[in-house]
């Protein structure tokens, strides 16, 4: 099967990359892009581990074919961390404990800022409420709603 | 004289003994003397030099790592009991 | 992941044109068609993209709040539409509880159809808003009840080279209220395990002139229960009504147990269910009459 | 033990050592591995519970472009029956071995049968579906009913039933049967005013870490093998690679990534060995082998499922006068359940004088089942906390005061024998009562919605194993640690903390590292609540001689005799007269005698065991059988916290593993075998939605033992959950739930079955 040569904008910078037609964006980002902070966690939808966002949309990118972000604008975990310094997520999730293996933790990120950006003063059931696509199975979720309500103050 | 509690299982082969008092310094000379009281016991504890696999011996509390060859006192309780390593069952 | 191709499409004319061929499958979100085709249990040639068709993309509040909803339309751009959430508060209590939020980025209401799973959370709130389905193919325009576009467990309506475009959802008349209710074990993440969306129409001393019951996830498809109606009829909300629409819920559907649920909590669950959305249906539709009063 | 107050380090929270690595996504994980010239492999896997493998024809996959390898079962070395300690406990090799690739028979469903390796995923995929398997479909074993049935067919031709030693005569799926007893429990029985007898069964449940397994093998032309892997115990991955490869170990080099999580899931190879042949057969080219989400449920180790019988015995003022317990635990397609592990926990926390436990290791065509957090620990507590909730209320007692009553503390003889060292379990008891959640009341239910609250207790053992590292002092003063224990959830920290104590410098001085087999001593795995204990006393004892070293060097330099030298807030200083900054020191070792690099090994002791006590509120739709969690609290003896917002995680985590345990998680089969729910949708793990903050309160009894009085904190709070949660939907509907999950569709049968008990 040939590939399709696809032109984005990833982490504010153009990528033009080749992609198996039947690809996902998750397996383009990771493997061809070399931006593997976007982690595999179930590619079925249902763990939130692979959260980026599209056009400024949190979707999950096992979900999204790396084809159909042609002319469009991912933001990975890479994208959201400053050049200087920590994004306020990222140092609330470090100072709150809100991380045990990590594995969920740059999904959880991706979805909190996208969550911070149209809500920056959510309440705890809203966070929930946002965050209940992404798992995380160390933490019991307590210290990373801290994080977000944290981050939000 | 060290205090060895007998595994349930093996009572019946200890002359139905629930305890039994044993010469030696180490868990395997308790073993050996045990034998010579009751022959077959060891043969149900011991697999070749090193206890039978999934059989821990515990020593006044504490579970021994060195099995047959941890060291016992005239004073000491000695217990034969399922190995639990934590997180790593056998 | 088994392999096939990708198109893109820019018109519906386009879009007819590539699913005639093969076994071609619109995309939209992709939320259902991609994990189907990535653990086999779809097939495609290729998939079409239809998520550029302009048609597609469109979200209309008419005049006199009917609403045209685009196939290919984020369930998170209609929830986020905040003359939608309060014209058509039942058809948002389905909308919104597609997926968590990753999916709301990108289902579609067109593709909670297509997919005509029984459990799809859409769709008992579209029957009973009396949806139309506006349709395209390759022999022309075509219309669609929500229930007849439903054929079976996974199965809809459209034959080769027909595209879903838009869901009609006519205005609801002065007294009308509605809600979707639906059980889960956990509280998100989830599919139905028994679902029902009921609409009703009120008159200004209260006595129910019209009620439509639909039930999902307790039969092969979406299932309307016609006796509803019948017993709603010109009767004043009581606990005795509330009751014999639960019972006739409970007696209409026809669950089976599978790896969600078992077919007697099924039957349970559309009775309670069905209480619970009467009066939630119910607060709003006095709502909305004073709402028409100013 | 030192004293608490003086304490520097110890008790901060301070942000972790790998925290930024993992907070922007640069932290490398098992399938973030990339090595030169890398190909991809996939596996092939039964599509029947059981079934005999008459023929493999590996001929299409071989014949497709860009397949560069395929294996099978016939590929691994024949195994002898050889029993083998490879760092976690004896495993039989041959049963490891044909669990990594089926031998004859496939035993569950998604049992490997073979496995390619291509250029492309996309290619090892189409080319693991093109491998063709005749198979003889046999009957399928799916509990422990049919198992342990006289006339059932045994899975092993070469299983019998080992009793202490005693084999039996003719092949069995129990595996094992052994037997604790203390006392004359039939006199204790008959000294008895109230007895309870009931019998609870759990499901299968799995540790559903997010990270999916992941290998990256290269078989190099020398012989030499190069394994990236996820795993909680490199050593234990090196071993057991040897053993089924028939490998020294000096020609396995294991390279540990970040992991994921584990919970005991990760303590076993599954993929390593067969990516190793892959590598070897396309001629030692890098081999990665990442599992699908499917995979992982299906065919990686959950843990048993089980049905317990306990019953008790009490005098009406509520002592404990006896206890039988009757337990059988699925192991799965090989022998190896952690019943022996369960029979420890389920009475643990009382003092029963008079006690008999019958366990039993049972076979059936499940995956074969691997350590998950306290292993088998949570389906005992459940039984034994639900039963003495029962007794309780038949005694008109308090959850709090029966187990008060029949406390276990220090110089209680457990029913397996030993007596207990200095526990905290009255400590966790009398927390609860002091917490604000116990003292206020329950607000109380409305309509179709019943409130309840419920109390459970937990222990477990803990374990304390071997661990080694080494230090070296760099000239600006700041020390490189080198150690050989995963950090799964912030060890690297809490061990630095240790070492930064012991030795007096600041935690940020330190820099924690987590190496390959080859670059440190034998480490155990990072399992049994071992890692804060052991490697932090391994640690303290470097920080100690590194100390003791820098004084001497400082003695130099002040020319003075070290008895006359102190070190305090980096300081070295001779008296009042003249002292010189730790940096200096440091800075001058080159001239003071030279580097400074200290290593230190144990196989350390006195790991102290846990308890914790669980109060949970919750609130049960009798209409629709759903149960949501209102309220949470967790007390538990931790010991002494080094990291408290880690101890709290611990806490936290193993909370919320239980809750899912107790609530929704269960695997479930269809008759054939087959697994109907191996996906994060229908495999239903706790959301945000699921769960209310948990209150984790660190009770402090520190363990005598250890050098900072710490204890293992990971696996005791995953016990308590079931059974604290059961108690509170009898405290809420007054149904008593036998059975976990105690799921919606369960709890509305029960209910419903109750109201027309009720109605009768």
């Amino acid at each position: 099967m040939s590939h399709l040569v696809v032109n984005s904008t990833v982490n504010g910078e153009p990528a033009e990359f080749l992609c198996e037609p039947h690809e996902t964006l998750l397996h383009a980002l990771r493997d061809t892009l070399l931006l593997t902070g976007t982690k595999e966690g179930c590619s079925n939808g249902n763990c939130g581990a692979c959260s980026v966002l599209l056009d400024g949309v949190l979707v999950n990118s096992c979900l999204v074919l790396a084809a159909e972000v042609e002319g469009r604008q991912v933001t990975t975990i890479e994208g959201l961390t400053p050049r200087e310094g920590l994004h306020p997520l990222q140092q609330q999730f470090l100072e709150n404990a809100a991380l045990q293996c990590g594995i969920c933790t740059p999904g959880f990120i991706v979805a909190s800022k996208a969550l911070l950006d149209r809500n920056p003063h959510p309440t705890e059931a809203e966070v929930r409420h946002f965050l209940a696509g992404n798992l995380c199975r160390c933490t019991g979720y307590d210290k990373i709603v801290r994080a977000v309500l944290a981050a939000a103050a | 004289m060290a205090i060895v509690f007998i595994p349930p299982l093996l009572r019946e082969r200890a002359g139905g003994l629930r305890q039994i008092e044993l010469e030696g310094a180490t868990v395997g000379a308790l073993i050996d003397s045990f034998e010579a009281r009751f022959p077959g016991v060891r043969a149900r504890l011991v697999e070749g030099s090193r206890m039978m696999p999934g059989l821990g011996v515990v020593v006044d509390g504490e579970v021994q790592p060195d099995g047959l060859r941890a060291a016992v006192t005239q004073a000491s309780e000695v217990h034969f009991v399922h190995a639990v390593r934590g997180g790593c069952p056998p | 992941m088994q392999t096939f191709n990708f198109l893109s499409v820019a018109t519906v004319e386009d879009a007819v044109a590539a699913l005639k061929m093969g076994a071609n499958r619109p995309l939209a979100g992709g939320t259902d068609l991609i994990p189907m085709l990535r653990e086999g249990r779809r097939s495609a040639d290729a998939v079409v993209d239809i998520k550029r068709i302009p048609k597609l993309n469109q979200l209309v509040v008419g005049p006199g709040h009917d609403l045209m909803i685009g196939a290919a339309v984020s369930a998170q751009r209609i929830c986020r539409d905040p003359e939608i959430a309060r014209a058509f508060p039942g058809l948002i209590d389905g909308i919104s509880l597609i997926g968590g939020t990753q999916i709301q980025g990108r289902a579609s209401v067109g593709g909670n159809l297509c997919t005509a799973s029984p459990a799809g959370d859409a769709i008992p709130a579209l029957i009973v808003h009396d949806a139309v389905l506006m349709v395209e193919g390759p022999s022309g325009g075509s219309e669609f009840p929500v229930s007849a576009f439903l054929i079976g467990p996974g199965k809809n309506a459209l034959g080769p080279g027909e595209l879903l475009v838009s869901i009609y959802v006519p205005a609801p008349k002065p007294g009308f209220g509605a809600a979707y209710l639906r059980f889960i074990p956990r509280n998100e993440m989830d599919i139905a395990v028994a679902s029902v969306g009921i609409g009703l129409c009120q008159d200004e001393g209260g006595r129910i002139t019209g009620l439509k019951l639909a039930l999902g996830a307790v039969g092969p498809t979406p299932i309307v229960v016609a006796e509803a109606a019948g017993i709603a009829e010109g009767q004043l909300p009581s606990a005795e009504l509330l009751a014999r629409l639960g019972a006739a819920a409970e007696a209409a559907a026809r669950p089976i147990d599978d790896v969600r649920g078992t077919a007697v909590q099924r039957r349970r669950l559309v009775n309670v269910l069905t209480r619970r959305a009467f009066e939630k249906a119910l607060s709003r539709s006095v709502r909305m009459s004073s709402f028409k009063l100013f | 033990m030192s004293d608490q107050t003086a304490f520097k380090v110890i008790g901060t929270r301070p942000v972790r050592h790998d925290g930024v690595d993992k907070v922007t996504g640069r932290a490398l994980y098992g399938a973030d591995v990339r090595m030169n010239g890398q190909i991809y492999g996939a596996m092939l896997r039964s599509p029947h519970a059981h079934a005999r493998i008459l023929s493999i024809d590996t001929s299409f996959a071989e014949a497709l472009p860009g397949v560069k390898s395929v294996v099978t079962g016939a590929d691994l070395p024949a195994m002898a029956d050889k029993i083998a300690d490879t760092g976690e406990g004896a495993v039989n090799l041959r049963h490891l071995s044909s669990n990594i690739l089926a031998g004859s028979t496939a035993l569950y469903w998604g049992h490997a049968i073979a496995a390619v390796a291509a250029t492309t995923q996309t290619i090892a995929d189409q080319a693991a579906a093109l491998i063709r398997v005749e198979y003889e479909v046999l009957p399928p074993i799916l509990d422990l009913a049919a198992a342990m049935a006289p006339d059932a067919a045994a899975l092993h031709a070469d299983v019998v039933t080992n009793e202490l030693g005693e084999k039996g005569k003719a092949p069995s799926n129990v595996a094992e049967h052994f037997r604790h007893e203390k006392g004359d429990v039939a006199a204790g029985f008959a000294a008895a005013e109230v007895v309870i007898e009931r019998e609870y069964k759990t499901g299968t449940v799995h540790q559903g870490y997010i990270e999916p397994h992941s290998a990256t093998v290269q078989w190099n032309a020398d012989g030499q093998l190069i394994v990236y892997c996820s795993t909680q115990g490199s050593f234990g991955v090196r071993s057991e690679i040897s053993e089924i490869l028939g490998l020294p170990i000096s020609h396995i080099k294991v390279i540990p990534t970040e992991i994921g999580g584990g919970f005991g899931g990760k303590l076993n190879v599954y993929l390593e060995p067969v990516a190793a042949l892959l590598s070897r057969k396309a001629g030692g080219r890098a081999v990665k082998i990442t599992m699908s989400r499917i995979d992982v449920l299906a065919a990686t180790g959950p843990t048993s499922a089980s049905i317990i019988k306990v019953k008790y015995g009490a005098t009406r003022d509520g002592r404990l006068t006896a206890a039988q317990v009757w337990m059988a635990y699925e192991a799965g397609a090989f022998p190896g359940s952690p019943v022996g592990a369960g029979s420890g926990v389920i009475l643990a926390p009382y003092d029963i004088p008079n006690v008999v436990i019958d366990g039993y290791d049972v076979l059936c065509n499940k995956p074969k089942s691997n350590a998950y957090r306290a292993p088998g620990g949570t389906n005992a507590a459940y039984a034994a906390e639900s039963a003495l909730d029962e007794l309780a209320r038949a005694l008109n007692m308090g959850p709090i005061e029966i187990r008060l009553k029949n406390a276990a503390k220090e110089g209680t003889r457990r029913a397996d024998g030993p007596v207990f060292p200095r526990i905290g379990f009255v400590e966790t008891l009398e927390a609860v009562m002091r917490h604000p959640h116990y003292t206020s009341a329950l607000e109380r239910s409305s309509g179709p919605l019943r409130r309840g609250r419920g109390i459970a207790s937990g222990f477990w053992f803990n374990f304390g194993g071997t661990s080694s590292a080494s230090a070296t002092v760099n000239p600006d003063g700041t020390v490189s640690l080198t150690e050989g224990s995963t950090d799964i959830g912030g060890s690297r920290t809490s061990i630095a903390m240790q070492f930064a104590e012991s030795l007096g410098i600041p935690v940020d001085q330190v820099k924690p590292q987590v190496v390959d087999t080859d670059s440190v001593g034998y480490n155990d795995a990072t399992g049994g609540s071992r890692t804060t204990f052991a490697t932090g006393w391994v640690v303290y004892e470097i920080g100690q001689k590194i100390r003791t070293e820098l004084i001497a060097r400082a003695a130099k330099m002040l020319e003075t005799e070290p008895g006359q030298v102190s070190f305090e807030n980096g300081v070295f200083s001779n008296g009042a007269m003249k002292n010189i900054p730790y940096a200096q020191v440091t800075a001058d070792l080159d001239k003071t005698g030279g580097p400074i690099v200290v290593s230190h090994s144990m196989r350390t002791r006195g790991e102290g065991t846990a308890f914790a006590t669980h109060i949970v509120d919750v609130e049960v739709d009798i209409e629709t059988g759903k149960v949501d969690i209102l309220r949470y609290t967790a007390t538990q003896d931790v010991g002494h916290a080094i990291h408290p917002s880690y101890v709290e995680g611990q806490i936290q985590g193993g909370v919320a593993q239980g809750i899912g345990w107790a609530l929704n998680e269960e695997y479930i089969y269809d008759k054939n075998g087959k697994l109907l729910n191996a996906g994060f949708l229908d495999y239903r793990m706790p959301t945000t939605l699921d769960l209310p903050m948990i209150d984790a309160v660190l009770v402090e009894v520190p363990n005598p033992k250890h050098p900072y009085g710490v204890r293992g904190v990971g696996e005791v709070p995953i016990v308590p959950p079931a059974g604290a949660i059961a108690n509170a939907i009898f405290d809420a509907t007054g149904v008593r739930m036998m059975e976990l999950p105690m799921s919606p569709a369960r709890n509305l049968a029960a209910l419903e079955a109750a109201a027309i008990a009720a109605a009768v």
